[in-house]
């Protein structure tokens, strides 16, 4: 069913129209309809709530479907300071993932583990797996996450086929 | 030696073990010899005119650099007679055990197993004493003056 | 089900009129009629069907002085305006001649909480200092405000910017001084107010 | 088990709720061991938050450990901020200012209105009511924008200094606030109406995860929780501190010490605290708002500027830190989840010895297994929720 | 024949499109937007081409395009042949209960009578049934064979529920035929012409059980144990992506319209205006010519009956954003306990009614 597959081995047919109109319109529909992987962990939990509340919602964008399940989700959406225990869950949620799938840091302590520059805390979670956006401030504000969800659509509608799939996150288990 | 009733009662009945006690700040504190620790917990619960019956907190101060090193600090304080009494009992870094008190108050059998994952020190009688924040594959004992702020033991190695 | 009577007793020490316990339980039993399901799900219909039609119609007769009944804020269309005490990016104070004002003293940098401001001082030849290089990692500063208070030369300020930070390199975040500075004239609020709220009338 | 189902070869399932499921907001993970639905072992794992907030301590001056203490408790940010202050003042053995202590107490009780709106909205929208998650989040984003006027940030405010506060009210604080608590009255009594008589929800909260008093206190439950198993304990009225024993207010009690009755003292003292900002804010006097003691306090801009003395002595202070005499306070304040002290020792250097925080939320979530064993799995949801486990206040 | 054959084809290229062109993305934007306007909040209205919003319609669009190039995924060590069977099983019922659901009475066109319901069928509550009790399969097999603890825990709450729900609503509506002493639906409708032999005053207290037992039927509102998220993950569809997840969301939407249209029909005099009788409608339109005013008699009935199967959806949408979500054994507790008995009590008094 999946037509990524198919697509992907052939060498990719350059701007011939037929490709890029399709693949305009499927980067469009991908653009504005995220189910998002709420992965909220500390304070800018609060501040997502708020994006997803009434004021700055989230939903205009089609974005404010949560899934918890990763097999139905396309956004990771890393909210908060990722500790050293929990990183191997964050990077067994994102390989389980399926494909389409991107990444937006959330917070500076996902960007690049904020003021917590100690033996707990992951410094920036771009060390374990590829990231999209990553949005300043702490917590951001609604607007700054709304401005990144932004920046990540632009980023999708200048996707290629190529691009997919990108496969597992590239960092090993230590032990 | 303070008016307070309970270091009184404390001090008296427990001579030998009670080492010196002062109220800096309004605070009610007594700091014990570290083998009668479960003795004097149980008196400060059970005797009526005290009854301490909430274990507030239990912490440890690592004083480096003086001997013995630990400190553990126990915040106890009195429902019925609204008062508060802080028990220290120093621990030697050499010998650095001490009895647990999850038998008086349930609450402490977490405070404890903290204490050890932070500190090292060990809870004797603890139902099971294993690291409560940190995760199974951490050596070393973060909260100690002498672990470096920044050493790492990552999980899963950094990427770059 | 253990009443709190035998706790009452402790209230002695101090007087029920000053504690005021309030029971909370006793209006909850269900009437017989509430223990079937139909009245609740007819309230809750009432309410949430109250919102939905108070919106809807909202969007055609706004009520007065708002655009529409649904607080809602169209980001990028509507912005909401920002109060005078918001704590935007930090950002230099350049003066009218564009030299900035601030002059290498370290505050802001040894205050940090997160280490994201690092400063190489410099003198001019008239002897004055100058910040050679003067970086802020904005992908570690948390907004906190301590460098713009213990600044001596109201050279720091948080300005009011929040948009355009959000960047897909993570390396875009490191901000130089160049980036950082902004005329005096775009700050003059804040600066105005920073200089009130710290002023002497407050200690 | 009936005997019939004694001797069915059946084994237990372990499940896993690991820190990223929807329940367990990403910082907790639950072993369950079930049989059926029936839950026979829970085993809790904390610690997926430990961020090594008392390191991070040690290793600033003092003032560098407020913005710490704004991401223990995040719901309620200022409520640690005020702890902490009022521990070092205690310390220092000083008192901050009237007009301080009053706006003290206005944010504190502006932080705990926030914490419950959005513990009960957590709660609600994990028991299935959606909608009642978004209303509480919009009255809460109301009471953010007020306290974003005032002290510059929505979650980590940075607001309260050693000796008094950053910046004085804003001109009509008064005024919005009124206005936005009509409006968060209004969303609370469509909250009332949605959930507090509904017989889904009674069902789904009463009786589930009860404890009662004798062993609330055994296992160290202090605020709304112990409150619900009936204890009226309260520090703002066993040990009033700030002006809380000028203020008139009650403290609601429940009888089981179950879930429906932590909702419903949550949902009292969400009133309770409207009226006590009510009552501060029309008694609020005038004056100075920081303690003029620049041992304690960053001097004023006017003295920075103009004055060489007050300039080399401001370097000082913030290159080295404030200096409380040598010693060790425990100071205990009603945060929003129970009893939140601050046990500090200084040495009489700049940086704290020991800055250790009790964490209100901590003992609750040691006492889940003995609420949750022998229960449903669909229990853990309100129970989990009601003790209102904070991963930033928990993990420390 | 031919005339049967393409009357046949032309009813059943119009329910198609409709239930499932029309209705299963249109639900799917209904649920968003409605459940924005009850929250205060705005629902989905970005999506635009070239500029140009129309309050969000793209966003179903969206949906389904993204949906469609998703990876689709088998877990590894699931039974492969009946994870992909079971979104299958659990649409298919949904859409085929409709064929025996009357949208309109019988008219006379160009000579020729022309019934406006797929398969009129004596039996056709009973095969609403049989095919009701087929998309439990569906979620069984779904929950079992992703290999994963929470969907197999949603799949034996999904089998246990629906059984017990089928029952029930089964003996709610024996109160309805013994009323209108037929099973089958469009005879169902015709009795319902003149206003007071409306199901609803008929059997008021059947409506509310049927209407309790559809919605529990259909995993919906406060029964949606089987896909809980808040405490099993999402329940018998966690393993599922892409295509296959949509399916059982689908399947789910059509079975709201499914059950909106059985409650039409069989409470709310299912194609008729409150006091207008067919032939009222008829003659009002005799202007235009026997054949035109046949057909506009004929629209006017199929909206009214589409118009009441809307509201019913918007009723279960609201139901669903309002009420809290029952416990599991509070589910099984309700169905046996409360509604069966009740269900029995009102065929009692049907009986006694009917006798006297």
């Amino acid at each position: 069913m999946g037509i990524t597959t198919a697509f992907s081995t052939e060498e990719p047919l350059g701007g011939s129209v037929v490709l890029t109109k399709l693949e305009a319109a499927i980067n469009w529909s991908r653009k504005y309809s995220f189910f998002l992987y709420p992965f909220a962990t500390a304070c800018c939990a609060m501040e997502f709530m708020a994006v997803g509340g009434p004021r700055y919602d989230l939903d205009r964008f089609g974005a404010a479907l949560p899934r918890f399940s990763p097999r139905q989700a396309d956004l990771l959406m890393v909210v908060g300071t990722i500790t050293h225990k929990q990183a191997p869950i964050l990077v067994k949620v994102y390989n389980q993932m399926t494909e389409p799938k991107w990444v937006m840091a959330f917070g500076v302590c996902a960007v690049s583990g904020g003021f917590y520059d100690n033996y707990a805390t992951v410094q920036g979670i771009d060390t374990l797996i590829p990231v999209d956006v990553y949005i300043p401030g702490c917590p951001p504000r609604p607007e700054m996450v709304l401005d990144g969800l932004m920046k990540l659509q632009e980023k999708v509608t200048k996707e290629k086929w190529s691009d997919w799939p990108r496969g597992p996150a590239p960092v090993k288990m230590k032990c | 030696m303070s008016t307070n009733v309970t270091l009184d009662k404390l001090s008296r009945q427990f001579p030998r073990s009670v080492v010196e006690t002062h109220t800096h700040r309004g605070d009610a504190t007594a700091i014990v010899r570290k083998d009668e620790i479960l003795a004097i917990c149980r008196f400060l619960r059970d005797d009526p005119e005290l009854a301490y019956d909430f274990m507030m907190d239990l912490t440890a101060v690592d004083y480096l650099g003086k001997e013995p090193r630990f400190e553990v600090v126990y915040h106890l304080y009195s429902l019925s007679k609204n008062q508060r009494v802080r028990i220290k009992a120093r621990v030697p870094e050499a010998d650095c055990t001490i009895d647990s008190i999850v038998s008086i108050w349930v609450a402490a059998d977490w405070f404890e197993r903290e204490v050890f994952d932070l500190y090292g020190i060990i809870f004797n009688g603890h139902p099971n004493l294993k690291r409560l924040l940190l995760y199974e594959g951490f050596e070393g004992h973060p909260l100690r003056k002498d672990y470096p702020l920044k050493k790492r033991q990552p999980l899963i190695g950094p990427l770059n | 089900m253990t009443d709190n009577k035998a706790f009452q007793a402790w209230v002695g020490t101090l007087p029920a009129d000053k504690l005021k316990p309030k029971k909370v339980r006793k209006n909850i039993e269900l009437s017989l009629w509430e223990r079937v399901y139909l009245i609740e799900v007819l309230r809750g219909l009432a309410i949430t069907s109250r919102h939905f039609f108070g919106n809807l119609v909202g969007f055609v007769v706004p009520p007065k002085g708002k655009k529409r009944k649904i607080p809602t804020v169209y980001y990028p269309e509507e912005k909401a305006v920002m109060p005078p005490a918001y704590r935007g990016r930090p950002t230099l104070v350049a003066n009218a001649d564009g030299t900035e004002r601030c002059v290498a003293c370290g505050l802001c940098e040894k205050i940090c909480p997160a280490f994201a401001i690092s400063i190489v001082g410099d003198e001019r030849q008239d002897g004055s200092r100058y910040p050679g290089s003067y970086t802020l990692d904005l992908s570690r500063c948390v907004f906190c405000g301590y460098c713009e208070e213990v600044c001596p030369k109201e050279a720091i300020v948080m300005s009011e910017e929040y948009e355009g930070l959000c960047t897909t390199r993570r390396g875009d975040m490191l901000y130089t001084k160049e980036q950082l500075l902004k005329p005096v004239d775009q700050l003059q609020k804040r600066i105005d107010y920073v200089r009130r709220i710290y002023a002497k009338c407050n200690y | 088990m009936t005997d019939s189902a004694k001797n069915l070869h059946t084994e237990q399932m372990v499940i896993n709720m690991g820190p990223s499921h929807p329940v367990t907001h990403g910082t907790v993970k639950f072993t369950v061991t079930l049989d059926g639905e029936t839950i026979d072992d829970l085993k809790v794992d904390i610690g997926y938050l430990h961020r090594g907030f008392e390191k991070m301590c040690e290793n600033g001056t003092w003032e560098q450990v407020m913005p710490y203490t704004d991401r223990l408790n995040y719901v309620s940010p200022l409520i640690n901020n005020v702890g902490y202050a009022l521990a070092v003042e205690k310390l220092f053995g000083v008192q901050a200012p009237e007009r301080c202590q009053y706006i003290r107490v206005i944010i504190s009780e502006m932080a705990r209105i926030c914490d419950h709106f959005t513990n009960i909205a957590a709660g609600a929208m994990e028991v299935g009511a959606m909608t009642v998650f978004l209303y509480f989040v919009e009255a809460r984003d109301l009471l953010w924008d007020l306290l974003e006027e005032l002290c510059g940030a929505r979650v980590t405010a940075n607001y309260v200094r050693f000796g008094g506060v950053k910046n004085d009210l804003p001109e009509g604080f008064g005024a919005k606030t009124a206005q936005a608590f009509e409006t968060c009255r209004k969303l609370w009594v469509d909250v009332d109406k949605l959930l507090t008589k509904n017989r889904i929800f009674i069902d789904r909260m009463r009786d589930v995860g009860t404890m009662p008093a004798q062993e609330a206190i055994a296992h160290g439950f202090t605020g709304p929780c112990l409150r619900a198993s009936g204890v009226p304990y309260d520090v703002r009225k066993a040990q009033p501190y700030l002006v809380y024993d000028q203020m008139d207010f009650e403290v609601p009690v429940g009888e089981t010490g179950d879930n429906f009755d932590r909702y419903l003292v949550r949902m009292e003292e969400i009133n309770q605290s409207m009226r006590i900002v009510e009552q501060a804010l029309a008694r609020i006097p005038r004056g100075p708002i920081n303690l003029d003691m620049p041992a304690l306090r960053w001097q004023s801009k006017d003295d920075t500027y103009n004055r060489i003395e007050a300039l080399i002595f401001h370097f000082k202070t913030v290159t080295e830190g404030v200096k409380p005499p040598a010693g060790e306070i425990y100071s205990a304040v009603e945060g929003a989840n129970g009893e939140l002290g601050f046990y500090l020792v200084s040495d009489g250097s700049g940086k704290p010895v020991k800055c250790r925080v009790r964490p209100p939320c901590f003992p609750l979530t040691a006492a889940m297994p003995r609420m949750m064993r022998g229960r449903l799995i669909a229990d853990i949801v309100p129970t989990f929720d009601m003790i209102n486990m904070i991963g930033g206040e928990c993990d420390r | 024949m031919i005339a049967d054959l393409t009357e046949t084809i032309v009813k059943i290229l119009f329910i198609f499109s409709i239930n499932v062109g029309f209705y299963a993305p249109i639900l799917g934007w209904v649920e968003r937007k409605q459940s924005a306007l009850m929250q205060d909040r705005v629902g989905a209205n970005r999506a635009n081409i070239f500029n140009f919003k129309i309050i969000g319609l793209f966003h179903p669009i969206a949906d389904a395009v993204k949906v469609l190039t998703k990876e689709d995924f088998i877990p590894e060590g699931a039974d492969k042949f009946f994870h992909t069977l079971a979104p299958f099983l659990s649409l298919t019922p949904a859409i085929v209960t409709f064929a025996v659901i009357p949208f309109g009475g019988a008219y006379e066109l160009w000579g020729h009578p022309v019934k406006l319901v797929i398969a009129d069928l004596n039996v056709g509550m009973l095969f609403i049934f049989a095919f009701a009790s087929l998309s439990t399969y569906g979620v069984v097999l779904g929950g079992w064979s992703s290999n994963n603890n929470w969907s197999l825990l949603g799949g034996l709450r999904a089998s246990a529920q629906m059984l017990s729900y089928e029952v029930a609503m089964g003996l709610t509506l024996i109160g309805v035929f013994m009323v209108y002493g037929s099973l089958r639906l469009t005879d169902i409708g015709m009795i319902q012409e003149n206003f007071f032999r409306w199901g609803i005053f008929m059997q008021p207290l059947g409506f509310v059980l049927f209407f309790t037992c559809a919605i529990a039927e259909n995993k919906r509102a406060p029964f949606d144990q089987p896909e809980a998220e808040s405490e099993l993950v999402a329940g018998y569809f966690t393993e599922y992506s892409s295509m296959k997840f949509v399916m059982f969301w689908m399947g789910e939407f059509l079975e709201i319209v499914t059950i909106s249209g059985i409650v039409t029909t069989l409470f709310f005099g299912a194609w008729h205006l409150p006091f207008v009788t067919d032939q009222m409608l008829v003659s009002f339109f005799a202007g235009a010519g026997p054949n035109g005013a046949a057909l506009l008699a004929m629209l006017v009935n199929v909206v009214v009956f589409f118009a009441k199967v809307s509201f019913f959806i918007w009723l279960m949408m609201t139901i669903r954003w309002t009420l809290p979500r029952f416990r599991y054994d509070q589910v099984m507790r309700l169905g046996w306990k409360m509604l069966l008995p009740l269900a029995l009590i009102n065929i009692f008094i049907t009986g006694i009614v009917l006798l006297v």
